[in-house]
């Protein structure tokens, strides 16, 4: 059965580094994907060349078996590629309903109309509502998005991908800073979102990835050292290793 | 309404405060001819109204698409020679048509420009407007025999301003001339105005506030970029068709470097993304630079200084008063 | 933010009401508009236009019975601000006439304006040719014309040996007056024999501040003479840059179409001797009237009477006596009484031509030298070498 | 007198020298970009100001050596006036504002002159022994501008000297390409801005200083200086020092050859050069240059 998105022997050199050495790696339809590793070991940057914000130095990405490496970020959100950002990246002066809303129009269409007034796109209006109340941003609606709470502007984040109505969402390690409380709401939100489309995960917090994911993979050094259920995982030896450096 | 139609606070929308005000501005504006019959205020009030339009235009790139322009008066600069040139060459008295090939030979020479200008961004963006602009300048006042270099264009005729072969007047006299003006600046501010809070609109405000995250929610940034610039530039000519035939006279120097970051301190005098913010602060300029020069010879000192006070203490500029107070009212 | 912009409507609207002029002033005094450039390069040379009006206005004392009033405006040299401050001395200050401007470039700016100013206009250094019939109410009584100074010039050059069997190199500045006073001086130059090295003659920005490469240009043709027409401020810079290379030390000789201003001289300093050049006056023209003139303006101002300031006061003279003859301040009437009119000034009669509205007077050929001892305190000064009758100057009447 | 090859002295030795005052202007604009990301449009009016400073001190008594020590001190301790009283502040402002202030600044400095030292242009008195031109190849070529010549690699090696060895000059360089580094290394990062923008003042102050005699001194010579630096930068690529050599040389050659052989569309190429460095290799002629 031919993979939701594959990557291809995929490589990415900064000068003499090399970030992401020839990762091959398949991901389904749905269910939810972890990629863990220790810091450095090129997860983001694994996640920056398949969401199109950087180029590949070699290699390919198939999604839904057309190539789309390399491709302009833009186009590959309208292909359902969506994100969101270690670095929380949302639009500061904006309200929280604008800033969902706008990530709707876009996707949606009807950015080209300059006369219209922004109300008359009635469905993007409904349904940015709904996005708003599906993650409990309702009453925020009005707040610029520069006075929320930490934890509250990750949320508007993953509000903002989910406007996209994304087929694949790569979640760079939406619980960075987050206190138990607000992790426990996103992990849920996570799995919601994992029984219809397919998300990757990018995460340091092993009780999570452990807890809610359907498969992970490990990267060291920008190449995948192992690939399985979280039970395989937690008990493989190259994981401790790379996590733990060997035993003397 | 149910609530999921209404969108909350962004869009204040139009409440009866802001139209009585509008209405009791546009209207003082169009009676100030009669009122005061005085020759020199009506043409004072002329030019601040056309560098309003200018200033406005730069905030439509810089207030809502967060593009610094250093010269957006190049292309007030090119649509006024090419008005005037027409009107000396081809047909002194077709107005219209003057006007229309100043602004699509303005937007056909803008659309190259931009579209070198939206592979960049932010100090990039600024330093080249700076050299294309200067290659602008440079040209018109090397091209001695078509622009007349530093002598600048003569001879440019007054036609009669005609709307449907109803005759209203001569744009040589003053009077007819403003409210040819006032009808022209107040027409491009309520569709600038209609634009700006368009959906359209909203993707050129999601591009100000984080040009990445706006790539990474499917907007075509370079493309809307170059749209943002095409309308300021295209609001230029507008104002560059204005000027040529308010003044009768265009020259090198409402092209340089120093008149074009003059507009730059009109939008900030105003308040940034305001879009009718850089009209007071065009006003507030063109008084200073016209006016208090008259009464002393280094108007230039209190002109910096107003601007270097303002920036620091004051970066609303004076329109975003209001707001200011507001907060420290809340505080 | 609703109140706010209710308020900053009203506030607008009563700014424009305050800049109503207050109630309309007794129409006693004539107010005449002066436009002289107080800023840009040629600050100096506006200087003493002001002084030269201010002086005539004093001596005049009144016209037709009222006294005279001069508003003084700044032109900065600038034609889009030249028309914004006449607009301004016309229409808010009333003025019946405007006289002075320096440049041709503003000059010209201004008579296309005139119609909409509807007063007439007395220029008193703008020397383009393009100016002679131009406009019924735009008149010139000033600073000889182009061709008027390239007959000076031709004829200057012609009656010296040391002059006339040289080569010139034609070096002006880019705009209507340089290409005007190069294209007269060629012409005039060829049909007498003198030889010239470049007759699609070279042109430089006014904005030009180092002059080392057109110098190394003009060394490079191995010419021995420069014929420069350059605004007069500039005219000692060019000559202390040449100086610099050694030029004037390798004997070429320089030749000027405007005559620079005493002060720019005495800046200039020893590197501005030995330039030829036409000009209507200098302080060493020595007839009772002129020796006298100097004398009060130096008493007035203590600055270096300058043929800028000389043009000016005769220039003002012709006007307010032409108000008088009018009889009356409409502009039709100021206007025909100005053709034909003339004044008895420190360099003869200059009259108004009633033909194409411009100034006939005798003129001089000068040598810049070390000047002898004076009561100005002048290190530089002008000695005159010859004096040509205005007959020879001008187009036929 | 004449011939190809004296020509062609003129012309180099031209272009060197306006070559060198360009340099030095821009590699003062790189210093005070590169440091504290603060593009200074008041430049221009820095190096006009270092200019009349010159002038002054020549008419009041001092030789031109001991004006073109004096005078960048003057401008140096202006620049440190103005960076703690209006530039400082800035330094968390966006970029925007910044320009806009220094552009006021501009504007205000500009009046200064005016109101102090008038409009007409001045003229700097040279001592004699170098008043005097000296043949060089079969052309007479002024003693001063060589001497200029002199001053300009003087004070471009004692630069280079100061950032490659002196421990102030390391830090300043590498605060230039990493300043959140330095920082964290204990080195006040106020003291390196304040540093790096008086010394950016101290250099516009000895160009002006320098090409007082050269060209007209009058308020608006640091107008076209200004332009004529930003293209340089550009060009070099902004906060290249090595890359301001080439494109300052560069300019100060297509300039002069325009000139020479009135070429008038000579600075539009330039302008156009600019435009295609800045949208498709912003990182200059050497890549070496940076965008913040």
């Amino acid at each position: 059965m031919e993979a939701f998105l594959c990557t291809e022997d995929l490589c990415r050199h900064f000068g003499g580094v090399t970030a992401t050495d020839c990762v091959c790696i398949n991901i389904e339809h749905n269910g939810l994907r972890s990629i863990i590793g220790p810091n450095g070991a090129g997860k983001t940057t694994f996640i920056n060349i398949v969401t199109g914000r950087i180029p590949a130095s070699s290699g390919k990405v198939l999604f839904q078996g057309c190539d789309i490496t390399n491709k302009p970020t833009h186009e590959l959100v309208k292909m359902g590629i969506c994100r969101t950002f270690q670095i929380t990246s949302v639009f500061k002066d904006l309200s929280v309903f604008e800033n969902v809303r706008i990530a709707r129009q876009a996707r949606k269409g009807g950015s080209l109309k300059i006369f219209s007034l922004k109300k008359h796109l009635r469905e993007v209006t409904e349904e940015t509502w709904n996005i708003l109340e599906r993650l409990d941003l309702q009453n925020l609606a009005a707040e610029p998005a520069k006075n929320l709470a930490y934890g509250d502007q990750r949320v508007l984040e993953v509000a903002i991908a989910m406007a996209g109505t994304p087929t694949i969402l790569f979640l760079d390690e939406p619980t960075a800073g987050m206190s138990p409380a607000e992790t426990r709401h996103i992990s849920d939100l996570i799995q919601g979102l994992a029984e219809d489309i397919s998300i990757v995960l990018v995460e340091h917090d092993m009780d999570l990835v452990m807890s809610i994911s359907d498969a992970i993979t490990v990267l060291h050094y920008g190449s995948i050292i192992a690939e399985g259920q979280p039970d395989d995982i937690r008990s493989n030896e190259l994981v401790r290793e790379a996590y733990l450096g060997k035993e003397e | 309404m149910d609530k999921h139609l209404t969108i909350p606070d962004n869009d204040k929308g139009i409440t009866a405060y802001k139209i009585a005000a509008i209405t009791v501005l546009i209207a003082g504006l169009a009676l100030f001819p009669f009122v005061i019959t005085n020759r020199f205020y009506i043409s004072l009030i002329n030019e601040m109204l056309i560098y309003g339009l200018l200033a406005m235009s730069l905030d439509v790139l810089l207030g809502y698409t967060g593009l610094l322009s250093f010269m957006h008066n190049a292309y007030l600069g090119i649509s006024a020679y090419v008005v005037g040139l027409f009107l000396i060459h081809i047909s002194p008295s077709s107005l219209w048509l003057a006007l229309v090939a100043g602004v699509i030979f303005t937007s056909v020479v803008a659309l190259p420009v931009g579209w070198v200008q939206v592979r960049t961004g932010g100090l990039a963006f600024a330093l080249l407007t700076l050299a294309f602009g200067m290659m602008f300048h440079t040209i018109v006042w090397k091209w001695y025999g078509l622009t007349g270099g530093d002598d600048g264009l003569m001879g440019v005729p007054n036609p009669a301003i005609t709307i449907f072969g109803w005759k209203i007047g001569d744009s040589g006299d003053p009077a007819t001339m403003y409210l040819f003006t006032l009808v022209i600046v107040a027409l491009c501010y309520l569709l600038t105005r209609r634009i700006i809070r368009s959906p359209f609109g909203a993707v050129l405000e999601a591009i100000r506030e984080n040009e990445e995250r706006a790539a990474f929610i499917g907007i075509n940034v370079r493309m809307y970029k170059l749209f943002g610039w095409m309308l300021a530039c295209m609001l230029a000519g507008v104002a560059g068709a204005l000027f040529i035939l308010y003044k009768g006279y265009i020259g090198p120097t409402t092209m340089s470097a120093f008149a074009g970051a003059g507009v730059l301190m009109m939008v900030l005098l105003g308040g940034l993304g305001t879009l009718w913010g850089p009209l007071v602060g065009a006003a507030i300029f063109i008084y200073i630079q016209d006016y208090i020069s008259t009464m002393t010879e280094h108007w230039e000192i209190y002109l910096g200084m107003v601007v270097v006070l303002l920036v620091l203490f004051l970066p609303t500029g004076f329109v975003g008063l209001g707001s200011y107070f507001k907060r420290l009212g809340k505080e | 933010m609703k109140k706010f912009l209710f308020m900053s409507a009203l506030l607008v609207f009563a700014v424009m009401m305050s800049m109503a002029p207050h109630a309309a002033m007794a129409a006693d005094p004539v107010n005449i508009g002066v436009l002289v450039p107080l800023t840009g390069i040629v600050a100096q040379g506006g200087v003493e236009m002001k002084y030269g009006i201010e002086m005539a206005a004093e001596e005049k004392g009144t016209v037709l019975g009222r006294p005279i009033k001069l508003i003084v405006e700044d032109t900065q040299v600038k034609p889009p601000v030249a028309v914004t401050k006449a607009e301004k001395l016309v229409y808010k200050d009333n003025c019946k006439a405007l006289i002075g401007v320096f440049s041709s470039g503003v000059g010209l700016a201004l008579a296309q304006n005139i119609d909409k100013l509807n007063v007439p206009f007395l220029t008193t250094h703008v020397m383009t040719t393009q100016l002679y019939d131009l406009h019924p109410l735009v008149f010139r009584s000033g600073q000889l014309a182009n061709d008027q100074t390239a007959v000076g010039n031709v004829k200057g050059i012609l009656a010296r040996e040391n002059l006339k069997n040289r080569t010139y190199y034609v070096l002006v500045h880019d705009y209507s007056w340089g290409h005007d006073a190069g294209e007269r001086f060629i012409a005039l130059a060829k049909q007498n024999g003198i030889k010239i090295y470049n007759e699609k003659y070279d042109k430089a920005p006014i904005s030009t501040k180092d002059w080392s490469s057109y110098i190394s240009k003009i060394k490079a043709s191995g010419v021995d003479g420069i014929y420069m027409a350059f605004i007069t401020n500039v005219i000692p810079v060019f000559a202390k840059q040449a100086a610099d290379f050694g030029l004037q030390a390798q004997g070429v000789k320089l030749v000027s179409a405007a005559a620079p201003g005493p002060l720019e001289m005495e800046a200039g300093g020893e590197a501005c001797h030995g330039i030829f050049g036409a000009s209507d006056w200098s302080w060493d023209v020595n007839n009772p009237t002129s020796d006298a003139w100097e004398m009060r303006f130096w008493e007035k101002f203590k600055t270096i009477p300058s043929d800028a300031a000389v043009h000016s006061y005769v220039g003002a003279m012709n006007l307010f006596n032409a108000i008088e003859k009018a009889g009356s301040t409409d502009a039709k009437a100021i206007a025909d009484a100005l053709r034909g009119i003339s004044y008895d000034g420190p360099y003869g009669t200059v009259r108004i031509s009633a033909k194409d509205n411009c100034m006939r007077n005798d003129a001089v050929l000068t040598e810049t030298m070390a000047a002898p001892d004076n009561p100005f305190g002048a290190k530089v000064y002008m000695k005159v070498l010859e004096t040509f009758p205005a007959n020879e100057l001008g187009p036929a009447e | 007198m004449g011939g190809a090859l004296s020509t062609s002295v003129d012309i180099t030795l031209n272009s060197l020298v306006l070559g060198g005052v360009f340099l030095i202007v821009a590699t003062g604009l790189n210093i005070i970009y590169g440091l504290s990301r603060v593009m200074n449009l008041a430049h221009g009016s820095l190096y006009a100001i270092g200019a009349y400073a010159g002038y002054t001190l020549t008419t009041i008594g001092f030789n031109y050596f001991a004006a073109i020590v004096i005078a960048p001190v003057l401008v140096a301790a202006v620049g440190l006036l103005l960076e703690r009283t209006i530039i400082s502040p800035m330094r968390k402002r966006s970029m925007v504002y910044t320009l806009i202030l220094t552009y006021g600044l501009m504007f205000f400095l500009d009046g200064l002159i005016k109101q102090s030292w008038g409009n007409e242009p001045r003229f700097v008195e040279l001592p004699a022994m170098i008043k005097s031109t000296i043949p060089i190849l079969g052309s007479h070529y002024p003693v001063f501008r060589l001497v200029t010549l002199f001053i300009i690699a003087g004070v471009m090696t004692g630069l280079m000297l100061f950032l490659n060895k002196t421990k102030i000059g390391i830090i300043l360089r590498a605060a230039s390409t990493i300043p959140e580094m330095v920082s964290c290394l204990g080195i006040n990062m106020k003291h390196v801005h304040i540093g790096a923008f008086v010394l950016g003042c101290a250099l516009a102050g000895i160009a002006g200083t320098i090409a007082g005699p050269l060209t007209t001194i009058d308020p608006l010579m640091g107008h076209e200086m200004l332009i004529s630096s930003f293209v340089v930068i550009v060009i070099g690529g902004l906060g290249s020092l090595r890359g301001a050599v080439f494109a300052a040389l560069l300019i100060g050659a297509v300039q002069t050859l325009a000139e020479f052989f009135i070429t008038d569309l000579a600075m539009v190429i330039v302008y156009m050069l600019m435009a295609v460095i800045l949208a498709f290799m912003p990182r200059g002629l050497l890549g070496e240059g940076r965008f913040e």
